[in-house]
């Protein structure tokens, strides 16, 4: 026998015993122990606040970082609160400077990092390094947009070779804790990016020790740190240095009415985090979250997937579970702070503007018909299980100014007028443009193509006219879009703050590709209006100048819009929590609280 | 064994072709030619759908979302209304279109690069082609397919493209021996000394003989292609417009927990019948084609 | 000394075909590759942003240049950090192969064990229905995708349409007991289809040595079965089982199980590849493409050592 | 032969060898009997395919089963019948007491094992010696079938070996436990010409010394006339005639016979004549002709011939038996 093969055999072993031993630390037994099991539907890639640009992302770091300002667990609509700051800024009459006093006392963790491996106390300079690291393009920053032309001298300073070393006029700290914001012109969301995952605090001793894998050696002032991290789960521990803050569930904006059902009342006066351990798995397939969700001992929350609705709710209007996991679980529908939607691009003469204005209006009506041919009810039941919300225009649901009274003629299912819509414009097989719809690899991406494609046929659009171009990577087909290669670009967008300005900038002109601006909407009366809206504060006024240009998109006929997703979230009756995925988002761990299944309190909530 | 072999020379007295003894043993082999009239069959479903007589319709989504199996909906239907049992026989169009573009290419393929690594064995073009078989048996075949669909930015072909890019080599491996074994024959030898042209003699006296091994490759790589398609469509690699089992089964990864079984079932119960099937009838194929076996 | 000359003259003559993988893999996954600038971008980039992110990737590079801090990267073993996560691509492998190791064992051990136990059974009742029965066995298990294997035993095993026993998906090595249960479907599900290939593959090798002359002067010796097993047709038939068992360890150690490790969601490096695969994370891509290569070439070694070892009649030259 | 079965060492009684195959039941041997006693040659004598080499594998029971199987007959050995044994008695037999050497000596000894292994293998299983015993004995034997250095030869690996050699290790290893009966199947056929005399002759000089007895299986009747004392010549599966080397060289019965030994060239002709051959071609073995299988190559066939096979009967007046309505005078 060959005797290499033994011993290769010997050293596979090794190997293995090695990588069972490293394993996971389990929790030390017969301690009763209180573990958070969530799930994500992705993993984050990065843990860095600069590149916290995903769902996913925020969710972790918004609880290994703190931000200066955070939105209250439980008052909705959305509001702000003080965090690391002291109190609400200090805005001078013009708008334009920010004073923000930051608290006392806070320290970073522990880390090797520091000095002896003590964390030291955050000031507002850590605050400051923080916000110049999205002008530093050796971070690749993802965020930099939020701020971008409206700190003073924050851009120049990028173009002098982002020198952390160079003070920043527009950006400084006014005491070791006062944070000074000064701004080109007024802009009323900055407290709102101030609560983002990309403000979380980083301390400069732990961006230098780690240098690029900072991204996986998290070190904040947030309440949980890091123990592992792989790419299908995290595992969280209460941050020694965190600050003891008690919840005053008034000032979170508790509402009983809505609210009791879940036992939020139970946290009332007490200290959080109270779990001694926070895991988070990231499982991609819906179905796999929740067979591992319907097992006592795994995971405690999951979004009800599409496929199992029928299983599990008694009816969808309203959403209703069926009494037999009414009894297991808490439920809670969201809509979600984001839409999915169509844009044309504006820059294909075959589809958008022309310099021929008859076929430029011919293409108004294309557009029009093909909006029309879209059947958003059908999609709604085939992958939103019928609850998510359609709605006209560019403003969703989840936001202040959304208008419900506006009429609902963009989004009805009308294929008859579409066809005539053509047929009146001179459109038929032979003159209809061939529309080139991208995707990325994937049953889903792939069915809602060929729905498109079906609806469109059925208005007349030959099969061949509609072609399919798969890009291999998400990052591919953004390529395309921000290069203006596709007539059509479908995606979704996630509310950064909620405020409507965060939707209405994705048609301002300026905006246009490369920049978030996909469809190169170009329209002088709705950029005017952007920029007069831009520096005003919530009003009626602004609302009516935001409702203006919804309306600007809807009667160009620029996009095919819109549906916000309601998604339907259950965690077991034992965790006392109101998850969140919009604003509050990760933050919503830090007071979560496992109780004994046979508790009375729990018992109570059955 | 040497009974055997007694036991063969007695039984194949008879002077035969290969082929025509091998089309004999074959069509005593009733398992190979039931396996045959299956794969017929399935191919005469492929042909109906390239002519249009059935599932030209695969693509509508006019049904209710996954109905269960029923008069009108054979199979079903899938999330977004479409029928299944349309979808399932335009899939086999796919299969037959995929198997037979990667069998044909890889196989011609094998036989060119192959015949001529082992003519000119030795010399640096042997070499190089022998180069060329290790570096793709060294990259890792999805990845393979990876980067060409990257390279080929999303071509329907990059799939059938990268299959023959890795399966031609099996082929090539076996020919190169074939013909290094072959141009030592004595024809060949005649054939270069009255001045036959290099080319000539590979391409019309040596592969010629080589081809009941070019036959049966060709039914290992369509099987082989068939099985491929399926996953590297669920890994997004594979068909990119147009429908597959392979799509069909990635569809329904996230519906079997929900106990959504239509897609999975129908489709990997036709793939398993054709595999199953063509794999038969390559066995069968190759014990005839065996000159060893007196079967 | 020989063994020495010889390994050393191996790894040399290894050197065109890695360069040669390097190029190809350079050609089309690096040069042609995709695009991970977009990836990485905000929400509303400008152009002067796309322009430092390719910078920072160094995508501005001229091809010669690209291609020789490729190379540098081989010979330092340094292959950089993940554009995705930042993480050290040498920290990313010593973390996830592993865990690949430890997927890939059972089912490959068993895979081959019964194959070879299967395979052993068919040839020696050849011709009879038991020779038939494991045979058509073999034919199914090679019909099978895996993909349907896999979905099958997962419903089987994991949902709630079957027997509801072991977690859908995941992974966890803490105790043995946790690795059974999540090695479990994935290895079932590899055994299946394999064992079909596998059992074929021995069959045809145990038939062949087994109608051997030496097998029959052997038993003209009186040779007892089993140790005719031993001498004349196993140690006979190591040299395509070595080849097969040497061949797939590249596999195993590097691209891991992409399938199942994607559709289990299982931290191996089948994942991290079938992950930056699908979001274009190069260094990772060329890091796997090149060790799995230089695995090639060492199993290939290790192969035509244990040939010698296996057989007098090799010699290393 | 008159068959005087208490002091035959090896009898053979009606022997049926069965093949399946797809196309039917071929019988490789059919109804062939015959006796060796101890100390005798026997030359099987026959064209390749008629039956001969597994008439020699049934004398140890290694007919390859399935597809072959001894479907009737005895073959009764030092008392016992070797047919109805059963494998571990078998065993026992084979090497000890009924050796045989194959005709390829260039695969039939394990490629992966030396010589010496092969051969204590052998001693220690049959003669339980121990090893160095049977390491000094390998040596011996070695030496006596005229090796060189066969103390530096016993480490080879046979590839290390000449043809020639290896066939005498495969004799040494066959004489080796000292069996009763050595079945030689063409034992000389692969080697060369000078090799084959030099091999044959110390086959018949070891046969001698260690008394045993021994079936030559060839097609070359003259090894047989230079070793046998009795002859069988076999034609499709079935003996055509047996008899002494006397009587069947000086007179032979049977016209396929008769043509073996025209086909031979004599060196003591003064002119080279062209060597008469049989004409036609041996039958398939699956489709028999009714009569005798012989008939249709056969100068003297008669209408009977074609109907009912001869069956094999001692020739009166003679030691001979033949399987022809015609035999020759």
């Amino acid at each position: 026998m060959c005797i290499f093969r033994h011993r290769f055999a010997f050293i596979l072993l090794l190997v293995i015993l090695g990588a069972c031993s490293s394993g996971e630390s389990e929790l030390p037994a017969g301690v009763d122990q209180k573990v958070f099991r969530y799930s994500m539907d992705s993993a984050p890639t990065s843990l860095d606040p600069v590149r916290a640009s995903t769902l996913y992302a925020n969710q972790l770091v918004v609880n290994l970082y703190d931000t200066l300002y955070v939105y209250k667990y439980l008052q909705r609509p959305y509001e702000l609160r003080p965090n690391l700051a002291t109190a609400m800024p200090e805005i001078s009459p013009d708008g334009l400077t920010y004073t923000i006093p930051v608290k006392q006392g806070i320290y970073f963790a522990d880390d090797p990092a520091f000095p002896g491996g003590k964390g030291r106390e955050l000031t507002a300079h850590d605050f400051i390094y923080s916000l110049k690291r999205h002008f530093d393009p050796s971070t690749r920053p993802a965020g930099a947009w939020l701020w971008q032309g409206r700190i003073v001298g924050l851009d120049e300073w990028k173009q002098a070779g982002s020198d952390y070393a160079q003070e920043i006029p527009g950006l400084r700290a006014t005491g070791s804790h006062v944070v000074q914001i000064r701004l080109k012109r007024p802009y009323p969301q900055l407290v709102d990016t101030l609560a983002l995952g990309f403000s979380g605090v980083v301390p400069r001793e732990a961006v230098e020790y780690y240098g690029r894998e900072f991204s996986i050696n998290p070190v904040g002032s947030g309440p949980f740190r890091l123990v592992s991290y792989d790419s299908s789960r995290a595992v969280l521990v209460p941050q020694e240095n965190f600050r003891r803050e008690v919840v005053d569930l008034e000032y979170e904006g508790y509402d009983a009415a809505t609210q009791s059902q879940y036992g939020v009342a139970l946290i009332d006066g007490r200290i959080p985090p109270f779990i001694d351990q926070l895991e988070i798995y990231f499982i991609k397939e819906g179905s796999a979250r929740w067979s591992s969700f319907t097992k006592s001992n795994e995971i405690q929350y999951a979004g009800l997937p599409n496929e199992q609705v029928d299983r599990v709710l008694v009816s969808t209007n309203p959403v209703t579970l069926n009494p037999g996991y009414a009894e297991q679980y808490h439920m809670k529908t969201a809509l979600e702070a984001g839409f999915v939607f169509s844009t044309f691009n504006m820059d294909f003469p075959e589809f958008g503007y022309n310099d021929d204005p008859e076929r430029e209006r011919r293409n108004h009506a294309l557009r029009c018909a093909m909006i029309r041919g879209f059947d958003w009810e059908s999609r709604n039941d085939s992958w939103y299980s019928g609850i998510g919300k359609v709605f006209p225009g560019i403003i969703p649901p989840v936001v202040p100014e959304y208008d419900a009274g506006l009429s609902r003629d963009s989004v009805i299912y009308d294929p008859e007028g579409a066809r005539s819509l053509l047929a009146a414009n001179g459109w038929n097989t032979a003159t209809l443009p061939v529309l080139t719809y991208g995707t990325t690899p994937g049953p889903t991406s792939r069915l809602f193509f060929e729905q498109f494609r079906a609806w469109m046929m059925r208005i007349g659009y030959p099969k061949e006219k509609i072609v399919l171009k798969t890009y291999a990577t998400f990052g591919d087909i953004a390529k395309a879009w921000r290069n203006s290669e596709l007539p059509l670009i479908s995606k979704g967008w996630g509310l950064d703050y909620p405020d409507a300005e965060n939707t209405l900038q994705l048609f301002y002109g300026p905006n246009a590709s490369p920049g978030s601006n996909d469809g190169n909407y170009r329209n002088a009366e709705y950029d005017e209006m952007f920029r007069q809206a831009g520096v005003m504060l919530p009003s009626p006024v602004r609302t009516d100048l935001y409702h203006r240009m919804n309306q600007l998109v809807i009667d160009d006929c620029v996009a095919i819009t819109g549906l916000s997703r309601v998604g339907i979230a259950l965690w077991h009756k034992n965790v006392i929590a109101l998850p969140d995925r919009n604003f509050v988002g990760g933050r919503f761990m830090y007071y979560v609280d496992v109780l004994d299944p046979d508790a009375p309190e729990v018992q109570a909530l059955r | 064994m040497s009974a055997r072999a007694e036991v063969a020379v007695s039984v194949g007295a008879h002077g035969d072709s290969l082929w025509s003894k091998a089309l004999r043993k074959f069509r005593r082999d009733r398992v190979g030619m039931w396996s045959l009239a299956v794969v017929l069959a399935y191919a005469v479903v492929a042909l109906g759908v390239v002519l249009g007589l059935w599932a030209g319709d695969w693509a509508d989504v006019s049904g209710p979302k996954w109905a269960p199996v029923s008069g009108e909906y054979w199979f079903g239907t899938n999330i977004i209304g479409q029928d299944i049992f349309a979808r399932s026989l335009y899939s086999t169009r796919t299969a037959f279109e995929v198997g037979l573009v990667v069998a044909l290419g890889a196989t011609a393929l094998g036989a060119v690069l192959g015949s001529t690594a082992g003519f000119f064995s030795g010399s640096w073009i042997d070499e190089v082609i022998i180069w060329l078989m290790g570096v793709l048996d060294s990259v890792p075949f999805i990845l393979l397919v990876a980067a060409i669909s990257y390279t080929l930015q999303g071509s329907p072909w990059a799939m059938h493209i990268a299959m023959i890019a890795t399966f031609w080599i099996g082929t090539a491996r076996l020919i190169r021996g074939e013909v290094i074994k072959l141009k030592s024959l004595e024809y060949v030898e005649a054939a270069h000394a009255i001045g036959v042209s290099r080319f000539m003699i590979i391409f019309r006296h040596i592969l010629p003989n080589t081809f009941h091994i070019l036959l049966v490759q060709a039914t290992l790589s369509f099987v082989a292609a068939i099985k491929s398609e399926v996953i590297l469509s669920f890994l997004g690699l594979g068909v990119k417009d147009g429908m597959s089992w392979g799509l069909m089964i990635s569809e329904s990864t996230f519906e079997v927990l929900a106990g959504f079984f239509n897609n999975f079932i129908a489709a990997s119960v036709l793939m398993f019948g054709l595999v199953m099937a063509f794999n038969m009838f390559s066995d069968a194929l190759q014990d005839a084609l065996d000159p060893r076996t007196v079967k | 000394m020989e063994v020495f000359q010889y390994v050393l003259r191996k790894l040399l003559a290894g050197i065109p075909l890695v360069l040669g993988v390097t190029l190809i893999s350079f050609v089309l996954i690096v040069y042609f590759g995709p695009d991970k600038t977009y990836e990485l971008l905000g929400k509303n980039p400008t152009a002067d942003e796309i322009a430092e992110i390719r910078s920072q990737l160094g995508y501005d590079q001229p091809f010669v240049t690209r291609y020789m801090d490729y190379l540098r990267e081989i010979v330092t073993l340094d292959f950089g950090s993940s554009e995705s996560t930042d993480e050290k691509v040498s920290s990313i492998l010593a973390r996830t192969v592993p865990t690949s190791i430890a997927l890939a064992i059972p089912g490959f051990v068993l895979g081959n064990l019964l194959g070879v136990v299967l395979a052993l059974v068919a040839a020696y009742y050849r011709g009879f229905w038991v020779d038939k029965f494991i045979m058509g066995f073999a034919a199914v298990g090679m019909s099978i995708s895996f993909l349907i294997a896999i979905i099958g035993f997962q419903i089987l095993f994991s949902s709630s349409d079957g027997l509801d026993l072991l977690p859908v998906r995941g992974w966890d090595m803490s105790t043995p007991l946790q690795y059974i249960r999540y090695v479990t479907v994935p290895t079932l599900a590899t055994v299946f289809v394999a064992l079909g290939y596998n059992t074929r593959f021995y069959r045809a090798v145990i038939v062949e040595e087994m109608t051997r002359d030496h097998v029959r002067t052997a038993r003209a010796f009186g040779v007892p079965p089993v140790q005719l097993f031993y001498r004349n047709i196993l140690k006979n038939s190591m040299i395509p089982i070595v080849t097969r068992i040497m061949f797939s360890i590249p596999v195993i150690v590097i691209s891991g199980s992409l399938l199942l490790e994607s559709y289990f969601g299982i931290p191996g490096v089948g994942k991290v590849t079938y992950d930056a695969i699908v979001t274009g994370d190069q260094p990772i891509l060329k890091a796997v493409v090149v060790l799995t290569a230089v695995l090639f070439v060492i199993a290939q070694l290790l192969a035509d050592i244990c040939y010698r070892v296996v057989d007098p009649r090799v010699s290393l030259k | 032969m008159a068959s005087t079965e208490n002091n035959a060492l090896l009898s053979v009684r009606d022997l049926v060898v069965e093949f399946e195959t797809d196309q039917g039941v071929l019988r490789a041997v059919d109804g062939v009997s015959f006796d060796i006693h101890p100390g005798e040659t026997l030359g099987l004598v026959g064209e390749s395919g008629c039956g001969k080499t597994v008439t020699g594998l049934s004398m140890l029971g290694l007919v390859p089963s399935p597809p072959g199987r001894i479907a009737s007959g005895s073959i009764m050995f030092d008392g016992s019948d070797l047919v109805s044994m059963d494998e571990t008695g078998l065993r026992e037999i084979r090497g000890s007491q009924i050796s045989m050497i194959f005709q390829e000596p260039m695969t039939a000894l394990n490629p992966v094992f030396r010589i010496g292994s092969q051969m204590r293998d052998v001693l220690q299983r049959h003669q339980k010696l121990t090893r160095r015993q049977a390491h000094s004995t390998a040596i011996e034997m070695l030496a006596k079938v005229g090796i060189p250095e066969p103390a530096g030869r016993v480490d080879d690996y046979p590839h290390q070996l000449s043809g020639g050699m290896r066939q005498r290790v495969m004799i040494a290893m066959a004489l080796s436990c000292g069996p009763k009966l050595l079945v030689a199947d063409e034992p000389t056929t692969a080697l060369d010409v000078t090799t084959q005399a030099q091999v044959l002759e110390q086959v018949v000089r070891l046969q001698k010394e260690f008394g045993m007895a021994m079936i030559l299986i060839t097609h070359d009747l003259g090894v047989v006339a230079e070793t046998c004392q009795q002859a069988v010549v076999m034609y499709c599966g079935r003996i055509v005639e047996r008899s002494s080397i006397e009587a069947l060289f000086a007179s032979p019965r049977h016209p396929y016979t008769a043509g073996l030994l025209a086909s031979i060239p004599r060196v003591t002709d003064e002119r080279q004549e062209v060597l008469p051959v049989i004409p036609g071609m041996v039958p398939d073995l699956l489709h028999l002709p009714q009569g005798c299988a012989f008939a249709e190559r056969c100068s003297r066939v008669r209408d009977r011939c074609r109907q009912k096979s001869p069956r094999l009967e001692l020739l009166q007046s003679t030691q001979t038996s033949v399987a022809c309505y015609e035999p020759n005078a």
